[in-house]
């Protein structure tokens, strides 16, 4: 165990204002190997892992952060997070089990036109990106998440989102068309079953 | 998948399980039969009502889920309650399927209804599994809810200076390569005296007025100017001659081939 | 040792916006006996005294604050050095000619077009600076150099750029010949560079 390692990723981790991954460690520490700094973030994660305080890796990104089970002492200290609408956490799951995803496909997913606002807020949460744009016509922009959206909801990576693979195993996560071609065989496809919806609460 | 997971199975069990909307609505949340904004919009609506069924969506009754949706939006219409177009779309859609779906096989036509359902059911799941990942990302331990970032971070300071270097020789070869490399095309033009046209002819006509006889035109010209500002003045001078002729204001004359312009005011 | 209150100290100070005292600690912790969280405290800063990161109290309040001894990984000032890019080269070298200059200006006589980029690491260098904007339709921003530009590059003032009365006798220069001249010869940036002037005769 290298304890000066430790105890300087230990301090550069305290007094950093955002999540840091082993490259901007490493760059910090002056140059220190990547594989030492891997060994000893994590001889640092079990060490604080009984604590009070967690050090957690989110999406390559190592923070500290309060132990979960203490929520209750600390949440009363804090002002209510803004909350998310109901259509604004639908269209953030939708992007994070289907990312990239457009904004047509979540529209197709939820069945209602979802307001560019709610876009916008997820973007100014910080937890949805533009990612480009799908290569069909019309080049719809495509989104997905962030890092920022990892970190807020305590997942190390995409794979970490509850339930996905369940989903993915099941088919949940593809188009209906696709669904649809699986079942019946055949792809007999211009069933458009449904009318696009207009506006509707959104 | 069997007709029995896609379709209800028979008239049988949709009137056991389920007896128009006044049934449901003595459910224990009636409310949701007068609360239109509920639902994010008809499909949203469908997932609630098939969710109702309490079985998994894999082997929902489609059939009882239209007539509920149909229930639900006759009894709207009742109470006069003010229904989005989409909704009567999804209505009248609906209305079709489940014709669709009670006619004989083999009088449908294509898509079949069995497809169409299919269809439906498998948007209701994509929705239905949609909705439930909601509720377990949101339920996660979250930074500022759950858990809590340090309250303040001393921050780090990674001062990034960058250092330009560069040398005189540099420079001066990169002049020399711009230099040879184009031809500059930029066009500089230089503040200059200029006499306008307006200025000689009030001055040429002034000074007319002012004698009889014979003037070469360089007299007219402003005595102390320098060069450039006098070969702008005997242009314009010039013109302002030839202007103030032709209104017959002034006489001109010229005795030999370039020899001396001359002018004197009309006798 | 009291390891459960000693975890929600630990997050409690962690979590905390400004050093705290025992008796609003014991208030966030559900009015722990203040003596507790006395003798807690004092096993948590001995716990941190030889991590990155140390519990300190001063002046009756407790907080964390990184080892004073990896102050200096803290903060570092990276100084890295960089060679002036030929293209960032050339305009410095067309800024030094030609003061005051704007960047179309600038672009005529390279003949090439110049990223603002370029004049940003210029201006970053500390070499070149704002000089105010020329009084022409669109009143273009004009740059010239600084005393730094003279002071790196050995020169008591611009009139002694090595090789300025070379390159005009071998008629690099001619061209704009006028214009330098102008600028040179007397200090009045707004000379009407480009303006028609009007009626100046009487």
């Amino acid at each position: 165990m290298n304890v000066s390692l430790e105890r300087a990723l230990e301090a550069a981790l305290f007094a950093a204002e955002e999540p840091m991954n082993v490259d901007s460690l490493s760059g910090i520490l002056g140059d220190a190997p990547k594989e030492e700094i891997r060994a000893s973030l994590s001889d640092l994660a079990s060490h604080y892992e009984e604590r009070g305080v967690h050090l957690v890796q989110r999406g390559g990104r190592w923070h500290f952060e309060t132990a979960p089970d203490l929520a209750h002492l600390l949440r009363r200290e804090r002002e209510q997070q803004r909350k998310l609408s109901r259509a604004a956490t639908e269209v953030l799951a939708i992007v994070a089990y289907h990312e990239p995803v457009s904004r047509a496909e979540i529209e197709a997913i939820r069945g209602v036109q979802t307001s560019g606002g709610t876009l916008d807020v997820l973007m100014e949460a910080g937890w949805v990106r533009i990612a480009g744009r799908r290569e069909v016509p019309g080049r719809p922009t495509i989104y997905a998440t962030t890092p920022e959206f990892l970190d807020h909801f305590g997942l190390s990576s995409r794979k970490d989102l509850p339930g996905l693979a369940e989903l993915r195993a099941a088919g949940l996560l593809d188009p209906v068309d696709e669904a649809f071609d699986a079942v019946i065989g055949d792809g007999d496809d211009n069933a458009g079953f449904m009318a696009e919806t207009d506006d509707s609460a959104d | 998948m069997s007709d029995g997971a896609l379709l209800l199975p028979s008239d049988d069990d949709s009137s056991d399980d389920w007896n128009g909307v006044g049934v449901a609505t003595q459910t224990d949340d009636s409310a949701l039969y007068l609360e239109l904004d509920g639902w994010a919009g008809p499909l949203d609506l469908l997932l609630d009502l098939a969710r109702r069924q309490k079985v998994d969506l894999r082997s929902i009754s489609i059939l009882a889920l239209v007539d509920q949706y149909l229930g639900y939006i006759d009894q709207a219409e009742a109470l006069k309650l003010e229904l989005a177009a989409d909704y009567l779309v999804m209505a009248a859609w609906l209305a079709y399927l489940k014709s669709a779906l009670l006619l004989p096989k083999e009088e449908q036509e294509e898509p079949s209804a069995e497809e169409l359902a299919l269809r439906l059911q498998l948007r209701l799941q994509r929705l239905g599994a949609m909705r439930e990942a909601v509720a377990r990302l949101m339920a996660r331990d979250r930074i500022g809810r759950d858990v809590f970032l340090r309250g303040a971070p001393e921050g780090l300071e990674i001062a990034r200076r960058t250092r330009w270097r560069c040398d005189q020789f540099a420079l001066i070869e990169a002049y020399g390569r711009v230099k040879a490399r184009t031809t500059p095309a930029v066009h500089l033009v230089r503040e200059r005296p200029v006499m306008t046209l307006e200025s000689a002819i009030s001055r040429v006509s002034a000074m007319l007025g002012v004698t009889l006889e014979w003037r070469r035109l360089e007299d007219f010209l402003p005595p102390h100017a320098d060069l450039r500002l006098r070969r702008s003045a005997l242009a314009s001078s010039f013109v302002a001659a030839l202007e103030l002729a032709r209104l017959g204001k002034a006489e001109i004359d010229q005795e030999e081939v370039f020899g001396p312009l001359r002018l004197r005011r009309p006798q």
